[in-house]
């Protein structure tokens, strides 16, 4: 079992969703986060100071997958996250040593 | 009458009208702070509808039922549907001789407001568990029946204002009359769930104090049309020494709320000050025309006080209240009603005994009238929410939307790219 | 006229001022609680800067067209720049001998509050994709030329007045015309990006019902020196008389809009039950002063049923309105003037053609005015923010701030450690 | 005078007494706004007990030290502790032959409610880092002596008065002396933690920008009764003039500080704007009657042009002041008292020096009286709260509550299963 | 080491919390999570057009734990989550390659 | 590949990530969660009744980092995160199947 993490821009999180789901990808986890990276972020003024803000606002997608599945998932992605300017984020794999769904009580495979 | 006198006073009680039409947006703004983030829209939507239905109740029969007319002393009596048309400026002007007679138009408004009033302090009780559907059927008939007839006991020249009853501009027949029928519902409905637990009372803290603060500042901006409004007239005396024996009456109810809490709690509970100053201004209500400044501060100060006290004791008994309105209005309009017999140029063992009287039959009219009311829809439509929806929060269960909603699949956030 | 009547009169209207001006923060709540977080700092901007150019430009040029002085009965007129000095406390009285004339001070400040509120009107509608800069300029023209023309047709003695059309407070003047330079702007800008998609309307809930039932309550609160202060005197028998129907046609409104949105989704929304509000309070505005109670009811009733059909009608028509003001202030503005020929003592087919004709003629030509200048800006300097900008919000790209910031970092949750 | 009269006249000081109650509210939130979130409870704390507290002490000894009756022309005087009960409306009448002679209720009343705002506005200047108790200690004294030994000076009949200092309604007595006393807790506090770092200045926006803006718009909305009610009759051209001046003034400080900010930054800063149109409301104060509405438009737009100015100058020179108070308050406040020697029908450089002598005397009395106050407190029990509870914010360290709670230990969510 | 993650009904969050306490794992991190599953969403309705949130809010779970205890972890999860229906989330289980105290500079088991 | 994950206090996060600026590490990926642990929290009181908050916000830190640098990435962290009173947090060190750039589709050391 696999687990793909991706960060990406908030304002592709549809894109991504709806590429998922043209490969009937339905299930996963996200969440907001903030990034760091080389993308300039916006600056903000208020009262006559002049600030950054210093992150980016980005989502966090996390997909648990199988061991087929996983590379077409990541490639997906990679697709339709990408702008192609700087700031478009990353996506990680990582190996579930274990997975259960909570309600079957099942495991792995068979968890999804 | 002088015709500009008479412009005067007519002036001041219409302005009183739109004082006290704003402390329904207090009284929403107030609740909506106090209740969670998931029940707002629910609240602010009862305020909402309870004005409207209010006014229109009380022009079709609560106008009639509450001002009868006739010979007076009476337990129940009706005049008519809607209201008379005033006569012409003469004949204004020549009934007015004797001292100033509003227009019907004038009466009719001012006291129309008033009566959605005690309505608005039961929302706040009932909160975050009552079905909509049943709480608007409940609010409809109260208002239009059992506040009138109570108040025509009094206002209305009935029983117990013969009897020599005094309540000025309605420590008992708004504020305890709005606390016992929000006391009535709590019985009924039981507390919201996972407050009271084995472990004992999980606090279930409002989810906007600032909005709660509004809400406050409004009601005392209000309160001045509420008692000043209720010299009718613009007397230049009597209305100045209203605003006095009221403004002081509230910063009494602030500094006792924020000792007693103090010393209560050992911190500044900014929930327990907001009913402390509302806790003031109730206990005043009744006699606010008779105190003087320091008996202004005293009854005020004794209000605020007995704030955190009725809070805990109500938490105690597990009635639960989510905004403190029972404390506020049925406490401290028992108290204010009562301190007319204490303080002030009419107090005496007499008085007391008398405004005792009218408290309580006021207070058992209402109550049982409230309490079966609510019974009669809790066993037909029932009168609380499924736990999944009281879960859920009211706004998605009952208004399928949300008080705070992030209008994109994800909250954009400041720096979206 | 008596000093003490006089002076009673003229308090009057000041607070009537006072009553209106409050009605810029109504707008400005409701309109803030509608959109989106990210536009907020926007709209607040706008209604802040609106308010301070329509008092500046109605002193400067408005006041002059609208009240050109002269024979009356024209299309155009202008009297001079800025306003005369009133004389003094006895010429006035001697001035006021047939009845009140307020002194010029009275005057231009209760019309000048009105002025800005047309604009405010329009904001609303606009919210959300429109360029700060481009906005301010329509507003800076609209006010202090195409809202004083059409006002003075009616109010400054011109040829609509001459005919006999009548609108009491304003459902035409003020908020037609709002509505009709809101109509103009949402053609020519379009549709937020993502409402109308392929899939059918994207609903863009506001971000704060809160804020939005605040402006609501604001709104009705400022009404009643909207409507009660257009009596132009403090007449004991007519004010008392606006009120009654102004709070009537509201509570009418509230209900409508409670019915019929229920009826057609199933669901007690909030928004539109606060438009409804809204759609009586507009409704009642042309003939506040001629209904009877029941009659106020019912304009209100059906104006606030109009609401929720307005608002689908219009959003099938891909015509992107955040806030409804086209259905508010446009549609039950129209019903409002109509309903002045078809209901309370001026009905009858004649009055009723002659509102059709007034209504239609002061549209027309608002209209065109306001497409004109929104075409000629959108041409040169435009008038739609990028789309970039929009999705980012208008807080960040025409701002450079945020409604609410989280000042740190991060934003320091409860317990910080 | 004529009863009418009488009535209408003291109508007006109680409405404007009203308004002047709002403008706490007004402060409230707008101070509320500018803060952070974890400081909102500790800011709404603040502000509720300072009305009680200052109305309490304003009753005690503030009337008796404000107006010690007497010859007048002095330094200070004390007259009695409470107030004096008005006689009936005959002796009024009698006693207002000459002109409106106040009941002693209104009189204080109205008085009472302009006391407490100039501690409310040290309030927003000391915030996010002051201890609460030391706080409502400086409050309760500050403004039971302080403030009416000042006033006393000019509106008790004192020195500067006989001298022929001009001050309406307060520019210099009510806000520059509130912000000369926060300018002295902003030097004995230092700044927040965070502000001023080697790599410049950092920005700490407020909160809620939607609450500062409500904040304003109730300020405007109670300044018509500051200024207005300070007319100390209902006067039909005083009062009407006074409300031109005022709001154009407002007007002129909004356009005022757009033009200055945009120039200055190439941004809209919203708190910037809303500063401006408080700058030009302080501005007008001192001469709100002897000014023309062109002569109000340039003292207002001045004021404005002076806010993101000042609020930089203030910065540069590290004296952190999180809402702008001293910019707004002290700044303008100045500017405004000079002006009456500069514009309107007392200008003059003999005028000119008086203000000048009149602002600097009170202004150093009052500096002088905070500061101790200030210095007494911190030497004694401490004015600064530590680091880790500035860090943790004041809500949770002075109140252990938070404005903004999600009561479950989950925020659940739109959908919660 | 292994790191036990799950993803649980909101509404289950305090009863997983409460299981873990019996068994003595006071010590955890948490979030709000949103995730896409079979479970169907609440409809919204504003100003008469309906919606679907599309998103589910849950909350995860995050446990560092020996290799001897997650077992047992993993088991009080699955039960004290489950109510049968659809939508009870997911409890996956990868292997850590290093932990650390910061408070006490220790590592792997010590670090806990 | 590795990723750390590092749950440190809110207070911490600015030293923690100019330390890692100082050894240039300049992107990575953060949110705000919520932790039980030995630190006891706040109480809070609301009309009478004291509660616990229960749980403390704190921030969690993710960095993909190589398995050449992470070892001085986790000693960064370990050394600025440091108050040596009780609730100062974890890190721990996973490993990276794969690691993609979105932007350059490039995977592992040359995604970074
Ligand atoms: N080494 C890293 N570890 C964790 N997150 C990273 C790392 N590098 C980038 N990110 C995340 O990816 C986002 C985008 O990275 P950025 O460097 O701006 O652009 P790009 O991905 O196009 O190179 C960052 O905001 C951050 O959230
Ligand atoms: N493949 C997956 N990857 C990541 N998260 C998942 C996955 N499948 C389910 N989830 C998470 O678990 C939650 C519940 O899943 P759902 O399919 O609704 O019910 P069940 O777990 O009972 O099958 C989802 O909302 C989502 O957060
Ligand atoms: N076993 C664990 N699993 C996951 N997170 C943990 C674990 N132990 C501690 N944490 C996280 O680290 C934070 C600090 O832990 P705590 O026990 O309070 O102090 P310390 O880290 O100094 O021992 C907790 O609030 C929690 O977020």
């Amino acid at each position: 079992m696999k687990k793909i993490e991706a960060i990406v821009r908030s304002s592709k999180f549809d894109d991504v969703k709806n590429a998922l789901s043209d490969i009937h990808v339905d299930f996963f986890t996200f969440m907001e986060v903030k990034g760091f990276g080389k993308q300039k972020t916006e600056h903000i003024v208020y009262r006559g100071a002049v600030y950054d803000v210093g992150y980016i606002a980005r989502m966090k997608l996390e997909i648990y997958s199988t061991d087929d599945a996983y590379e077409e998932i990541v490639k997906i992605i990679l697709n339709s996250a990408k702008t192609g300017e700087i700031g478009d984020g990353k996506v990680i794999v990582t190996d579930i040593t274990e997975m259960w769904s909570v309600r079957l009580g099942t495991k792995n495979e068979s968890a999804l | 009458m002088d015709e500009g006198l008479y412009i005067a006073n007519n002036l001041w009680i219409l302005i009183a009208t739109i004082l006290v039409f704003i402390m329904h947006l207090g009284f929403a703004s107030l609740e909506a702070g106090l209740v969670r983030k998931k029940n707002t829209v629910n609240i602010l939507f009862k305020n909402t509808m309870i004005v409207s239905i209010g006014l229109l109740t009380y022009y079709i029969i609560g106008y009639g039922l509450m001002y009868p007319g006739g010979e007076g002393g009476g337990f129940f009596g009706f005049k008519q549907f809607g209201i008379e048309e005033p006569g012409d400026l003469a004949s204004l002007l020549a009934a007015s001789s004797e001292g100033f007679v509003m227009p019907s138009w004038t009466d009719f408004i001012f006291q129309g407001m008033f009566a959605a009033t005690c309505a608005t302090i039961v929302s706040g009780a009932v909160a975050e568990r009552i079905k909509l559907g049943s709480f608007l059927i409940f609010v409809t008939i109260f208002v239009a029946i059992s506040y009138p007839i109570t108040g025509m006991w009094q206002w209305g020249g009935g029983w117990l204002n013969v009897m020599g009853f005094y309540d000025f501009a309605g420590s008992t027949l708004v504020h305890a009359v709005g606390g016992f029928a929000a006391l009535a519902g709590i019985l009924l409905l039981g507390a919201r769930t996972g407050k009271y637990t084995d472990k004992g009372i999980k606090p279930i803290p409002g989810h906007s104090l600032p909005f709660a603060t509004l809400g406050v500042f409004l009601l005392w901006f209000g309160w001045f049309g509420f008692n000043g409004g209720s010299v009718l007239s613009a007397d230049a005396a009597s209305v100045g020494k209203v605003f006095v024996t009221t403004s002081l009456a509230a910063a009494g109810g602030t500094v006792g709320a924020f000792i007693i809490s103090y010393v209560m709690f050992k911190t500044h509970d900014l929930s327990m000050v907001l009913n402390g100053v509302l806790g003031g201004l109730v206990g005043i209500t009744a006699g606010a025309d008779l105190m003087s400044p320091m008996e202004a501060i005293a009854i005020g100060g004794i209000a605020g006080a007995i704030i955190p006290l009725s809070v805990v004791f109500f938490d105690k008994m597990k009635l639960d209240d989510p905004v403190g309105a029972t404390s506020v209005h049925l406490v401290c309009g028992i108290w204010g009603t009562l301190a007319v017999g204490i303080f002030g140029s009419s107090a005496g063992l007499g008085q007391l005994w008398i405004q005792f009287v009218g408290v309580s039959t006021i207070g058992l009219f209402t109550f049982a009238f409230a309490f079966i009311l609510f019974y009669i829809l809790k066993v037909t439509i029932g009168i609380r929410v499924t736990e999944e929806e009281e879960l859920k929060g009211l706004d998605i269960s009952e208004h399928e939307m949300s008080a705070y909603s992030s209008s994109d699949t994800v909250a954009y956030n400041l720096n979206v790219q």
